[in-house]
């Protein structure tokens, strides 16, 4: 028995929270592929705080773990937390949002980015180049925010359309309503929304629903409820990210890791536009 | 003595409160080496007028000189820097602090390294507590003392400084004679040292023990100073209300009736083996010392302590009770000694105040209180024990302490009990309030009502009850019959001489 | 009197003046619309408000209201999405909420453990029961036969005025009623008064503080029910920081946190105070970092003022 | 005398039993390293903390060290990329926090408003004031020449020991003096005990809760920079609800939040049991949501136990 346990492949994976269903997702993902592979799994939770995830880092590091997958809760703030992993020559693998610092097998993820470029160039498309645009920003500070912000909008200087109002509604279904309907108010031409996640979209559609206005609702994440809404013609659009797949390869990388077989710096995941 | 300079003067103070006028250009002379007594009905101004004094008001209209200079006094600080310390009306001890810190808060004494010089500070606090005849460890958290004890530490704390103007806002009010006694020897002394002192009280004959002149306040309005040798009792009285009083302690005849209440050997973790019993229509006086555990006995009796053993019989039958609410609903009534912690609900209005216990009899349809009711209700009480105050709906907390404890005596009475329990019912209560309180205890009895009575003041006791119980270390040391009762009988019970009195 | 019936208005006065200026500022700010948003917006947070008022009157402090909203809301999305009917959803959620903040009660009143600190560590571990419930991911409630019926009580309209007003004005009509007309009420000022004097009144202050977190943790979940049925889902997440505009609310319609003295109907104006910062916010297109700082500068200066004058 | 001193004892006996616990069920725990781990984890609590027991003892409460910490770090990190040098750095970031603190002190003490409500405010307008100045990206702090020396403060050991454990240390030392040796100390207590007494006695109470609430920001602030240093990276979200840590590590630490009673090193101790419990969570590999609940539930049980005995 004890002979077994210290046979087994100890995985530790490191999450920046799991109160949102997309991390629940890539941790489904990670856990299904252990089950697969026979390792144990430690799944702890850094409740988008770095603090935490430094502590976390150690904790996991006192367990004497084999390799870790961490999804950082920001690039820049997780450099410690690798490089104290790096000193103790635990194989780190960084899924979702990547480290500044710090030395990492491989980064699994699909590109922010790109995702919100993505979005951008849809809205562009339908609205004809022309418009009058909404951006329900994320959480203010997160890498996500700014990353979709970022390729959205560099889609969007390309063309004339105009972001007239833009504000955070902290990735949360709720605040994405509240935030919405107001802007409806201030507003009284809007073609179209881009939310930085589903959650957001979700709810500003049910602003939009409520005004009896027609605007175009682009999301991110392809979370179920976000799928269903686009085939049910609700939302235009949202952009699938797959974290349940990155949460898997994760797990697959970290099994080429441990049979010393090489791995690319950087295993894309694919994004892709679900639109109706 | 009448040519003689004052050190202070108080000239022209005038205070309003919203809806109160509360000092209409009022005078006060405080003299070297004597005291004056500072007199008048509750909510005449008295505590007012040496808030202002000691820096808790400030900016009020009038002036004040001291030793013949106009001062400013913009802070309880100040006023310490001055030379002016009070002991104020209510308690105002910090309970997570020690005896001695709290007897030298804010000016304790430090060693050259500015730290604390807790030896000193617990000597020097050790002394004045002797000085003042008490036995109380300086060293002892300040939560832990009953309020006659902690009326000490006041007195000490305010001896701590040498000030040369020193103000006694009804200091013994909580205290038993011997305390009273041990107070006074300390003001002769502090007189014989050349300090001014005001002193405010209601109990009269203290005043002739000690004062040399008083000054009479009446509505907030000044009525004159006099020399105390000029004067007798019914003369001060009269300045005080306007009127003559006589009577001062009328005890009512009317015969008691059945047994109502019986203990017999009670016991709660504050009480060992009580037993006395209390008829309809009867006054049982309980005496004791401060300590003595007389509240405690109450507090037990009304399910405050668990009872551990005994038996408590109400009209005959043996009943449990395990919390205040159970003792109401046993027509057991409890007025508290200690109207700002236990009694009073200072942020709410008079009529919430009186009526809390009895709001169940104003409920009316859908579970709404019939407001006119209650209205009249309280205004009844207003009335009949002449609560001084502009409306019912005014908060209890703007009060004057006696009319506080009016109110405190109006709840208790609200429930409409068959025994009523009277902690110190006349604490800081003025001489027509007194009167007032006692007219009404005796109706009380009259109609049938059992009164069990804990006071300190000798007179009210032996003038009011049919019989005294006397209380030493938490238990019953004897009774005695109204006419068995004086006060050396009862001091003798009280300290521990546990012998049979009468024959 | 006349003094303190000015003060008593105060924080009305305070949200019409601030309601001109905005109108001023941003005309559509009084469309009739946009007023039947701000007050639809307003519901929830002066739902859960009225039950924290009266947890504050007694001197206590609810943090839970938010966790206890999260909860209440997946129970009624998930049975919902059950096939359920809608009148055994709502019986059985709101009988949840109220349960959980009757446990909160007994954890404060007999156990005599602070309010902060009770309340605190219900809001950690009912949060943790939700994520359990819910498994990190949201319950949709647009299933079920119920669905449309229970999307309603959110979502629906009522001559042209959204149905959680209604529900907004029922639970205050409600609540001053029981806090101004009752014996009830009375105790709760009692209780936040001056609890050992209340005690030896012979009220029974452990029920009674037990019961005001119960009433807290009912409208908690009412609000629960319509912010689920609003969004035809219940986040895991939700109602995290609501217990602070709740708090916000009631101090700003001028209840002491001291306990003893306040009026229900100051918090529905603070709810509402709250709500029309929000949406103004919004509609001036102010940045969200400094809508951070201009919502804690009114409501700074909102209780300033307030003492000013006291 | 004895029994009290037990009762003091009981936050660390508490400790002692479910150190000896965990490492029962997981030896690991008691490895060196751990150890250390758990105690440097621990520092930023704890020192948030000692400020806190400051503020509660005085009677009141201080919701904003979060965002203080945060704005500090920010600070901090701007500098040292800026290429300043460490002291100029360790100076203008702790009068800052300072200053907050004491702008915060001076808003309850002189404006009269109660401590909940004023640090919810400067917590809220901290935060947007932290959004701002970042522009919401984190600010690097491994650029700068005095990047590594900075970075040492949070990340470096001396004699096998982190550094932040002997920071830690020394604040503990400090304030244990000043709350039991110094008169501002006494006063701290006298002000928690009884305002009103303490005003009588002539202290100058606003001047007193003003400099409680300046150490409270002294310490948040020397937390941020911290933080920062172990993360070369200061985070515009940082220490997001880290006042209710701080507040539970005070009141593990048997201090009432009705102040004027407590000690100081009873907040270390329960700073030290918030800390075990999050790592020994962790090593027993307890899942994130049950995390929750059960950090809640020892919370309640260690309160709970804290009230019987008294
Ligand atoms: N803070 C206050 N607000 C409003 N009214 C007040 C306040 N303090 C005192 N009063 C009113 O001022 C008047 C004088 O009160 P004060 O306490 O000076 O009376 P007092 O002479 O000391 O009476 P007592 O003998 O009962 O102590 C009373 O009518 C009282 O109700
Ligand atoms: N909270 C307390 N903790 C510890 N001891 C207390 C406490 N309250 C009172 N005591 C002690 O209990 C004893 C009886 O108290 P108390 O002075 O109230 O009795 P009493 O006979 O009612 O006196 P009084 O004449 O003051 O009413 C005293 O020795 C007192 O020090
Ligand atoms: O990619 C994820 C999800 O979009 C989530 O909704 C917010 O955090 C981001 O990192
Ligand atoms: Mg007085
Ligand atoms: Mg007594």
């Amino acid at each position: 028995n004890n002979q077994a346990e210290s046979d087994q492949v100890k995985v530790g994976l490191l999450l920046s929270t799991l109160d949102n269903p997309f991390f629940v997702e890539m941790k489904e993902g990670v856990e299904a592929a252990a089950i697969i592979s026979g390792y144990t799994l430690i799944v702890l939770d850094s409740q988008n705080d770095p603090a935490k995830e430094l502590g976390n880092m150690e904790d996991l590091i006192t367990q004497g773990v084999d390799v870790i997958l961490i999804n950082p809760t920001d690039s820049d703030a997780v450099g410690n937390a690798i490089k104290m992993a790096n000193r103790q020559s635990i194989p780190v693998i960084t899924l979702d949002r990547g480290a500044s610092e710090g030395k990492v097998a491989t980064h699994i993820a699909s590109d922010n980015v790109a995702g919100g470029y993505m979005a951008g160039e849809f809205i562009i498309e339908l609205l004809g180049g022309t418009g009058k645009v909404v951006e329900l920003e994320g959480i203010a500070g997160t890498s996500a925010a700014r990353d979709r912000g970022k390729g959205f909008n560099d889609a969007i200087s390309t063309s004339s359309i105009e972001v007239v109002a833009r504000q955070v509604a902290d990735f949360d279904r709720t605040k994405g309503l509240n935030v919405m309907e107001n802007i409806i108010q201030a507003q009284s031409e809007i073609d179209a929304v881009f939310a930085h996640n589903d959650e957001m979209a979700l709810g500003a559609l049910k602003a939009i629903e409520g005004s009896g206005r027609d605007i175009i609702v682009v999301g991110f994440d392809a979370n179920p409820d976000a799928v269903r809404s686009v085939s049910e013609g609700g939302m235009a659009a949202t952009v699938a990210q797959k974290p349940y797949d990155i949460g898997y390869m994760g797990i697959e990388a970290a099994k080429k890791i441990l049979n010393s077989e090489m791995l690319d710096a950087y295993i894309p995941v694919d994004l892709q536009l679900i639109k109706q | 003595m009448k040519e003689k300079k004052p050190i202070l003067q108080m000239e022209n103070i005038t205070k309003d409160f919203p809806g109160v006028k509360a000092l209409d250009s009022v005078h006060l002379n405080v003299f070297k080496g004597e005291v004056m007594a500072l007199l008048g009905e509750n909510g005449a101004g008295k505590s007012t007028l040496m808030k202002i004094l000691s820096g808790v008001y400030e900016n009020e209209k009038g002036s004040i000189l001291l030793k013949d200079k106009s001062i400013q006094i913009t802070s309880p600080k100040n006023a310490m820097d001055l030379g002016i310390g009070i002991i104020h009306q209510e308690l105002n001890l910090i309970p997570g602090l020690t005896v001695g810190e709290n007897i030298f808060l804010g000016k304790e004494p430090t060693n050259k390294s500015k730290n604390i010089n807790w030896n000193k500070l617990y000597t020097d606090s050790d002394n004045l507590l002797k000085r003042l005849g008490s036995s109380i460890n300086s060293k002892a958290p300040a939560s832990t003392l009953s309020i006659g004890d902690q009326q000490m530490v006041e007195i000490a704390k305010a001896l701590s400084v040498d000030a040369e103007i020193l103000i006694f806002d009804e200091p013994t009010d909580a205290l038993t004679d011997r305390e009273a006694n041990n107070l006074f020897r300390v003001i002769e002394e502090l007189k014989e040292n050349g300090k001014g002192i005001v002193y405010i009280s209601h109990r009269l004959p203290e005043v002739f023990e000690i004062c040399d002149r008083v000054t009479v306040l009446r509505d907030g309005q000044f009525i004159g100073e006099r020399a105390v040798s000029e004067l007798d009792e019914d003369g001060i009285i009269e300045m005080m209300v306007g009127r003559k009083l006589t009577d001062q302690i009328p005890f009512s005849p009317h015969r008691a009736g059945e047994i109502l209440l019986e203990v017999k050997d009670f016991n709660s973790s504050v009480s060992n083996n009580i037993n006395f019993n209390i008829k309809q229509g009867e006054i049982v006086g309980i005496g004791g010392l401060m300590g003595a555990g007389r509240t405690e006995m109450a507090l037990s009796l009304y399910g405050m302590y668990p009872c551990n053993s005994g038996e408590i019989i109400l009209n005959g039958q043996s009943i449990k009770i395990d919390s205040p609410q159970k003792a109401i609903e046993k027509g057991i009534a409890y007025v508290s000694e200690d109207r700002k912690q236990l009694g009073l609900f200072l942020g709410l209005s008079i009529k919430d105040n009186i009526t809390l216990p009895a709001l169940k009899e104003f409920e009316k349809l859908l579970y709404k209180i019939d407001e006119k009711e209650r209205n009249s209700s309280v205004d009844e009480y207003i009335n009949q024990i002449s609560i001084k105050t502009p409306n019912r709906d005014q908060l209890v907390g703007n009060l004057s302490g006696g009319n506080q404890q009016k109110i405190a005596i109006a709840r208790g009475l609200i429930t409409k009990p068959k025994l009523l329990i009277l902690d110190e019912p006349t604490r800081g209560v003025d001489v027509g309030a007194k009167k007032e309180i006692y007219t009404l205890i005796n109706k009380f009895k009259d109609e049938g009502l059992a009164i069990l009575m804990i006071s300190s003041e000798m007179p009210e006791l032996l003038g009011l009850s049919d019989r005294i119980l006397v209380m030493h270390n938490n238990t019953i040391t004897g009774e005695l019959s109204r006419d068995e009762a004086s006060q050396e009988s009862i001091m003798r019970m009280a300290v521990g001489l546990k012998e049979k009195v009468s024959e | 009197m006349n003094k303190e019936r000015l003060n008593r208005l105060k924080p009305l006065i305070g949200l019409l003046i601030f309601s001109v200026i905005i109108s001023i500022i941003n005309p559509r700010f009084l469309s009739i619309f946009n007023i039947l948003n701000v007050l639809r917006q307003t519901s929830i947070n002066a739902i859960i408000a009225a039950g924290m008022t009266f947890v504050i009157l007694t001197g206590g402090i609810d943090l839970s209201v938010g966790s206890v909203l999260a909860f209440s809301g997946a129970v009624a999305a998930a049975m919902v999405a059950a096939g359920q009917p809608l009148i055994l959803v709502l019986i059985v959620t709101l009988i949840t909420g109220t349960a959980m903040g009757l446990v909160t009660g007994t954890i404060i009143s007999r156990g005599k453990v602070q309010a902060f600190i009770a309340t605190l560590v219900t809001m950690t571990i009912v949060r943790g029961a939700t994520l359990v419930f819910t498994e990190g991911k949201p319950i949709n409630a647009g299933i079920g036969r119920a669905s449309d019926s229970f999307a309603w009580l959110g979502g629906g309209y009522i001559l042209g005025i959204p149905v959680p007003v209604y529900i907004m004005a029922v639970v205050y009509a409600i609540v001053w009623y029981t806090l101004h007309q009752t014996r009830f009420g009375r105790y709760t000022y009692a209780l936040g008064g001056n609890e050992e004097a209340a005690r030896l009144s012979g009220l029974s202050t452990k029920k009674l503080k037990t019961i005001v977190y119960g009433i807290s943790g009912f409208l908690a979940s009412l609000s629960g029910i319509i912010m689920t049925s609003r969004l035809s889902s219940a986040q895991p997440t939700a109602g995290t920081g609501y217990e602070l505009d709740a708090i916000a609310a009631v101090v700003l319609g001028g209840t002491s946190l001291a306990g003893g003295s306040g009026r229900i109907l100051g918090t529905v104006v603070g709810a509402l105070i709250i709500g029309v910062l929000n949406n103004s916010l919004n509609l001036m297109n102010v940045s969200s970092y400094y809508q951070m700082i201009a919502k804690g500068a009114v409501i700074l200066l909102a209780v300033l003022i307030d003492r000013k004058n006291k």
